[in-house]
């Protein structure tokens, strides 16, 4: 058996999970909030944070500029598929612990000067996974499960330094890994289209939305727009999350920005480099940070300081993807 | 180490990673080389090879080069836009045949570095992204392909860290560490040669060398003792039609095949 | 056992059910009684009660009542259409509050028989449909709520064998099995009165007698020593105006509600 | 740890699927066949049988009834929701061995006396599961693994005759069932449309057609029309089964009957009654499956049988589920 030493930072415990779950309100009520009363509502101190879409794709920015605005502490965070989400964060210093299956990295954009710093100062507690892995760690949780078997990261250092444990299997003998399910205490997904009550819509490819949407003990969705309930029952085919997982719905048009948004817009390549460019040190990057996080009011007023409406315009027109009529 | 001015080092380790690929099988493909080599090989020898990314498109027909696996170029017209669940779930089921990875390090047995160098995990020298999809999939899939470039700075006798599985210590010994059977590196396309694997000792050896390179610039840049198979033969130099494919189809603005491969 | 000519039995029992339900809660319901009782509460003090259904659909419109759980009248105007997955493994989450079963026997401490009747396994004397979704519902749901005709042959000492589980041999026992802490039986609906189960004993404690009924007729209908709550009431009766919702917009063509209970 | 004493009729060998499936075509073929091709090509004596749908909804009526007409031996079979279905197999007399969670029954419709006699007598061997956890055993085939855990059964005598195990949670140290993975030899589901390769949408819920489409090595698709590659590519958030997974399409319009097919036909509640009726005797059902399938051709001539393109309007008028426009 290999020895494993990462730090599990959320226990797999399922009945409190329950517990939890059996005390939520389930009403059918009015959810519209502004990001600011849902951050702060929703997301306190010390929470374990976990958001949806993939990094540059379908990122819930409003929330994150949110949380760096209001300089939390000691958040943890779930760094699955993470870019500038992880980035957004990072730089915020809004972290104090990190599940990793993938962050500093920006996919084809290189790395994060700042995440780098931060990690290589040994700033952040962090535990490795890989992307099943904490993808399997939520569905785990919306399963109602202590842990789900999976036969990734065996043998390798990404096992050693992770917090899943090895087990045997009951029927064949064979060597299994077992990673734990993830409840974070509160999630953030950017969707498409919500109603008033939270029923939500993702298009294109959901990642590992729809587990996280129901391993999450607190939801907070952000919608490019809010549409009418009856629209969910013309379609209940589209629906990937009902309104009884959610606590907030926020209506932030662009709110993926400067990340993609499958359908919608595409992403700002100039923008997301000069923030890399940014973090060469850190008063550059404090200089960034003050101009379009702490001296900014609000999500509208970011997108305003990048160009506003007539940018986000020219970025629809160059998304590859489009509707299909009917 | 350029071989010649009729094509560049990456469009001839493109079209190498293009030729390992079979018609009517399945790839799970990231972004960059891999997947020109992927297009190419569709727009050729293989019409019907089915992409797959890590993030949940299936079978998307490309329009242009994603610069995330999660994106929406990874989407357009595709057969099902699906999750990360399905597409790794597959991997696990032993539906996909084909996958690409890269790395800062990799040593005989093909496993793979890209978490961190350095010998502190708490305080690494530089600190790589992490796994991301790439223990899955180096553990999940039938046929590993690297692609790196040849230095002794990469080709390492020991990674820094095992962020996803080669043949790990030998023979055995990804089946004693309870990974699938059968499964593991394939190939290794470097910017000097392509590299299999011994059968028996299950270490790195060398198959085709890149024309004008040589032997002892293999061994110069590489930090293990390579293999050499018996008949070494020289890479396949691209041909007309599939550099105007890569030219006019794949990569119309050059992002990868005018990019030399970053050390 | 009829009480009065104002309403029948079964609608007496589906108010009874009815009345149990809370608004803004979820339930897992199947087809018959408990569609009806879940239906009426909906259109009276629980507008807002989530129906699920175990094979995927998610908060219908219901129009017409289902005679199957996985049927197209399940799924009119729902908010979601789903898998049994999602339902199965919400209720394994902890986050659905009510679901309704029926049994061919029941014993004191609630567990339900739906497989079998007789002693051998390999050549029952009735063999009945099985578990169906119903283990999983009284293993994972909060509250279970049995409708059950209430005759010796039904209400044993000891069912033939334990389908679904209610609270086994006693206290404890459920999270002795590993079963989720603090779900299990709540409430039995039957032809005579209804039950909850006393606290510390987890055995069958009567709450209210169905008017017309008597402690005698309990006794004699029972098959194992039934408890009664300190002070007994007698079960509420349909209010004119839920006749009125049962009879004109749950089930006009009266297929439950002017059905006797099957023996 | 409670004595469980059940038959496991397929062990959870994922080495062997995997082999499997590395073998099993993946090519972009023509896969159209009559329904007695593709039974014939791939249904074998002795293989373990698992169909979609849920007994009296969307069920792959054309197939079992010409498993039956080809007078099938030792069949065993997944009885997951399973009633209409599983009462055309019985009195076939084409199975020996049933995992059930539901058999016999016919939900609100009572009970198939030949299905009672069949058990009774001792003429099945049989293996007890419940819905979640036979579903959970296809999820567990369909991710790959060996077994999946579960929080249902315990305790009770539905898991003392089941062939699932209880171990330990790594984590919590709490009892949980593994349930196995089931792997079935030839899958067959209904769906409303697929294209020529094998892409299929499914309408409504999917109940568990999802994962047993992964889980199956062979998979039958019998479906309502045949429509373009095109409409996949143009709705792929649609498609519920790609291509590579199946083996055989067959088109089959009305191929649910008498079950029910949501969004396009209600159930033939008079001739599902009349088949009940016909169970009464032995002599009394061979007379029944005669007519209806030993001296019937096809599915067509069924049909035509029951009243044809007519009895199906009729249906079809009656069904409660409408496309919604758009």
């Amino acid at each position: 058996m290999q020895e494993i030493s990462g730090e599990l930072f959320m226990p797999p415990d399922v009945e409190a999970a329950r517990a939890f779950f059996r005390e939520k309100s389930r009403a059918l009520t009015d959810k519209r909030m502004s990001v600011a009363q849902a951050v702060e509502r929703f997301i306190h101190d010390g929470d374990y944070l976990a958001v949806g879409g993939f990094g540059s794709v379908r990122i819930p920015t409003a929330v994150l500029h949110e949380i760096v605005r209001r300089r939390y502490h000691n958040l943890g965070f779930c760094g699955h598929c993470s870019t500038h989400d992880f980035q957004i964060l990072a730089d915020g210093g809004v972290l104090d612990r990190c599940d990793i299956s993938y962050i500093v990295g920006l996919e084809l954009r290189g790395l994060s000067p700042h995440g780098r710093r931060l990690v290589e100062r040994g700033a952040l507690r962090t535990t490795e996974w890989s992307n099943a892995g904490l993808g399997w760690r939520y569905k785990a949780a919306a399963m109602g499960l202590p842990f789900l078997p999976a036969r990734t990261m065996l043998g390798s250092d990404t096992e050693r330094y992770s917090a899943a444990r090895e087990i045997t299997c009951p029927f064949t003998g064979q060597k299994l890994l077992a990673v734990p399910a993830l409840f974070p205490d509160v999630a953030v997904i950017h969707v498409h289209q919500a109603d008033i009550y939270g029923n939500a819509q993702i298009e294109g490819i959901h990642i590992v939305d729809r587990d996280l949407a129901r391993a999450a003990k607190r939801l907070i969705i952000t919608a490019e727009r809010i549409i009418p309930t009856e629209e969910f029952r013309r379609h209940p085919e589209l629906t990937a999350i009902p309104y009884w997982l959610v606590d907030a719905v926020c209506l932030v048009p662009g709110g993926s920005y400067p990340a993609e948004m499958p359908f919608e817009y595409t992403s700002d390549e100039t923008h997301m480099a000069d923030w890399v460019a940014a973090e060469a040190t850190e008063e550059s990057l404090q200089a960034f940070l003050d101009r379009f996080i702490y001296n900014t009011p609000d999500f509208d007023a970011y997108l305003a300081l990048n160009g506003g409406a007539n940018r986000l315009a020219e970025l629809r027109a160059a998304e590859p993807l489009k509707r299909a009529r009917g | 180490m350029q071989p010649t001015g009729r094509y560049t080092l990456m469009e001839l380790m493109v079209c190498a990673a293009a030729h390992l690929l079979e018609d009517g099988k399945t790839a799970v493909i990231g972004t960059g080389a891999p997947l020109a080599a992927a297009m190419l090989a569709q727009k050729t020898h293989a019409p019907d090879l089915i992409v797959m990314f890590e993030a949940g498109a299936m079978a998307p027909i490309l329009e242009k080069l994603p610069i995330s696996v999660a994106g929406s170029s990874t989407q357009t017209h595709a057969l099902m836009h699906s999750g990360m669940d399905d597409i790794m779930e597959g991997c696990q089921r032993g539906i996909v045949d084909y996958t690409f990875l890269g790395g800062a390090q990799i040593d005989q047995y093909g496993n793979l570095n890209s978490t961190l160098i350095g010998s502190d995990y708490a305080k690494p020298k530089v600190r790589l992204p992490g796994s991301g999809g790439a223990n899955d999939l180096a553990s999940l899939c039938w046929k590993t392909v690297s692609i790196i470039p040849h230095t002794r700075r990469k080709f390492v006798p020991k990674v820094d860290f095992i962020t996803s599985p080669g043949y790990l210590s030998g023979p055995g010994a990804r089946e004693a560490a309870g990974l699938p059977a059968g499964s593991g590196p394939y190939r290794v396309i470097s910017t000097l040669a392509v590299m299999g694997f011994d059968p028996g000792s299950k270490r790195m050896m060398l198959l085709s060398i890149h024309p004008g390179v040589t032997r002892q610039d293999i061994i110069d840049n590489t930090g293990f003792d390579m293999l050499f198979a018996e008949n070494v033969t020289v890479t396949a130099e691209p041909s007309d039609e599939e550099l105007r494919i890569l030219r006019e189809q794949v990569d119309p603005q050059g992002k990868i095949i005018s990019r030399a491969m970053k050390e």
